[in-house]
């Protein structure tokens, strides 16, 4: 009965699932793709519950419920007030005739030409069967889960995937943190950060919750940091959801953005990749082999990585949602 | 019990299904961030039945999470178009063929 | 024994009201209507789950956890309802659709 | 009803199921012009690969295969990064041209567009400016 009743969850859950996608793509009003896009992601939390993932469904009930939407939501006033600006003209430049046309298509994007109809289908349904016919062939494998269950012993942590995150395949986190780096240089490329034209709501309620909601993200923080050494938790959650506390003060901020000091800001956006490097560097001489770690030193290096890790993901999250170099930073 | 608590929890993902159609139909955006509001909630509910399902004590820190951050998207709404000037007057007290400032922003 | 009956009927007493609160969000003409049926619905419906719950909880810890989920429900669930209700106050309804 | 139950097992229908979110994206991604939608189809074939990832991982007795869950964490919080700078490019694209979306050509392409008029996607001044110099 309940195995049924798994199926019946399953089933309706990814019809949920590619219905909200379908609708969310098929959108002409972009805030109600966004809104749409969120949906998703609830969903998607779920799914990973289904697949026995608890760990992503942790990090993308942080991502997808803090970080997504919030981010989406602001570029839509991003645009609508760039849309706003050229349709006025600046003091610097005459009103733009075409600014009304922008201004229509800031939010909004017309339904596609029918031209392109048939061959996208066509191409989408190509590449889906194929996708679907080797699936349906592949046949079971074990998988990697015996030898990472024999190998627990040296990893100095209790939780199989932080173990396959901080030392099995080290360099593969090494490399995602300096990924997450490198986005971080080409928004601040870009230029300066944009002042965001719109308000916060006045009135009390909103730094009420904050002043309750913010010391409870920072503890959550740290203990589903704290959990990953032996149950899902770890950097990787921690960071998102300590980012996304510290957007919701970016967005409850009037006005002016609290940035850090430029030099501890960027001390603290590198630590992650840096000490993961050193710690990775200094194995290589007196451990295993690079990015390796002596089985006995494991459990606290792996610690100490993990806090730097999680404090530069946070901060690198603020900092893409501001999407800029911090003011009075250039010379 | 355990048949209870999938049977509620897809009644709960039932009701979000439902709620889809109040996002697709709008008609304001208002209406749409209501209802992603409900389906967080709703979604935190479901976690937690699914938590006594499957024997996941971790599936409750996820629900806390989702918890916790329910409230971000919806700051991020009040400042997507923000709020007009403080001496804005309501839109409902506005005359219609006055257009305002703020009119022109949408 | 008795704890397992109050859990289904206080899991099923929440349901009915994250039913009226579904209702509510479809069925109700205005935006305020709508925020009045959702809020007030949604919260009471998960806490009565929750109390379902803890009735279950292996220990101190676990119920804590589950108080806090509520709580903290509570807080973001009034926040964005007082403030989609202000937003929508102050721009109208019918802003997204041009 | 439990063979049924057998035939429907997560480790098959999640995989296909991404795989058809994966396709669903595509065809967005092809279809739509304005930059934030095609950005949420590649989102959503983002998250339809980590479905087949994790769906396939999830397949047979016991626990999970750690390793794909392990990649399917970090591809998410590097499918988030690249997100925001997406976005951060776009709002960047916008404040030059005006526009949202992709330019059908350089100013002096003379490549006919049928689809979409010329008129609504002329380059504003300030981008032939900054093509000229």
């Amino acid at each position: 009965m309940s195995n049924l009743l798994l199926v019946i969850f399953d089933l309706v859950l990814l019809a949920g699932l590619l219905g909200v996608a379908w609708r969310c793509l098929a959108s002409t009003d972009l805030f109600r793709a966004v809104v749409l896009f969120i949906t998703f992601g609830l969903l998607l939390a779920l799914a990973w519950v289904r697949l026995e993932a608890p760990d992503i469904a942790l990090a993308e009930a942080a991502i997808g419920a803090g970080i997504t939407g919030a981010l989406l939501l602001v570029t839509l006033e991003r645009l609508r007030s760039i849309a706003v600006e050229r349709r006025r003209g600046r003091p610097d430049q005459p009103p733009d005739p075409a600014g009304a046309d922008a201004l229509l298509h800031a939010l909004h994007d017309p339904p596609p030409p029918r031209r392109t109809f048939v061959p996208a289908l066509s191409f989408a349904l190509v590449v889906g069967g194929l996708m679907v016919t080797a699936l349906w062939h592949q046949p079971d494998a074990v998988g990697l889960e015996p030898v990472v269950d024999e190998h627990m012993g040296v990893s100095g942590v209790d939780h199989p995937i932080t173990a396959v995150l901080l030392n099995f395949r080290a360099y593969d986190t090494f490399l995602e943190l300096a990924i997450v780096l490198i986005a971080l240089l080409g928004a601040w490329s870009l230029g300066r950060y944009d002042r965001l034209p719109a308000r916060p709501a006045p009135g009390p309620i909103l730094p009420g919750t904050l002043r309750l909601l913010v010391p409870v993200a920072i503890v959550t923080g740290v203990y589903i940091l704290w959990a990953g050494s032996h149950a899902p938790g770890g950097a990787f959650q921690a960071g998102a959801i300590l980012g996304a506390a510290g957007i919701l003060l970016v967005l409850a901020r009037p006005r002016d953005l609290p940035m850090a000091p430029s030099t501890p800001l960027r001390l603290g956006l590198t630590a992650g990749v840096g000490l993961f490097l050193a710690i990775g560097i200094v194995g290589l001489f007196i451990g295993p082999g690079l990015l390796g770690y002596p089985p006995e030193w494991a459990y606290p290096l792996i610690i100490v990585i993990e806090i730097a890790a999680t404090l530069s993901i946070a901060l690198t999250l603020v900092a893409l949602f501001i999407a800029g170099r911090p003011a009075g930073d250039d010379h | 019990m355990i048949t209870f608590y999938l049977m509620a929890a897809l009644f709960l993902l039932a009701t979000i299904l439902l709620g889809l159609i109040r996002v697709l139909r709008g008609p304001g955006s208002g209406d749409r961030m209501l209802a992603a509001q409900l389906f967080g909630t709703t979604g935190v509910t479901i976690l937690l039945l699914l938590s006594m399902t499957l024997e996941t004590p971790a599936l409750v820190d996820v629900a806390l999470v989702f918890a916790l951050l329910a409230v971000v998207a919806a700051v991020a709404f009040v400042r997507q178009h923000g709020l007009p000037e403080p001496s804005g007057t309501p839109v409902h007290q506005r005359k219609n063929d006055q257009k305002t400032e703020s009119d022109d922003d949408r | 024994m008795i704890a397992n009956t109050l859990t289904v009927i206080l899991i099923l007493a929440g349901l009915v009201f994250f039913a009226a609160g579904t209702a509510g969000l479809l069925r109700f003409p205005d935006v305020y209507s709508r925020l009045h049926a959702l809020t007030k619905a949604d919260n009471v419906g998960l806490g009565l789950v929750i109390l379902g719950l803890m009735l279950q909880a292996a220990g101190p810890a676990d119920i804590l956890k589950l108080l806090l989920i509520w709580v903290l429900v509570l807080a973001a669930g009034t926040t964005a309802a007082h403030m989609v209700a202000q937003r929508t106050w102050t721009h109208g309804e019918f802003e997204s659709d041009r | 009803m439990e063979w049924l139950a057998q035939q429907l097992a997560p480790g098959l229908i999640y995989p296909t199921a991404g795989a058809l979110l994966f396709a669903l994206g595509l065809y967005g991604l092809i279809r739509r012009h304005h930059l934030v939608l095609r950005i949420l189809a590649l989102n959503i074939m983002g998250s339809g690969v980590f479905m087949v990832l994790l769906g396939i991982a999830a397949r047979g007795e016991g626990a999970p295969d750690p390793v794909a869950q392990a990649l399917t964490l970090t591809g998410i919080v590097v499918a988030v990064s690249a997100t925001a700078f997406a976005l951060a490019l776009v709002v960047r694209l916008a404040r030059i041209t005006g526009q949202a979306m992709m330019l059908p050509g350089p100013p002096d392409d003379e490549a006919p567009v049928d689809d979409i008029s010329r008129e609504e996607h002329a380059p504003s001044a300030e981008y032939e400016r900054e093509h000229r110099e």
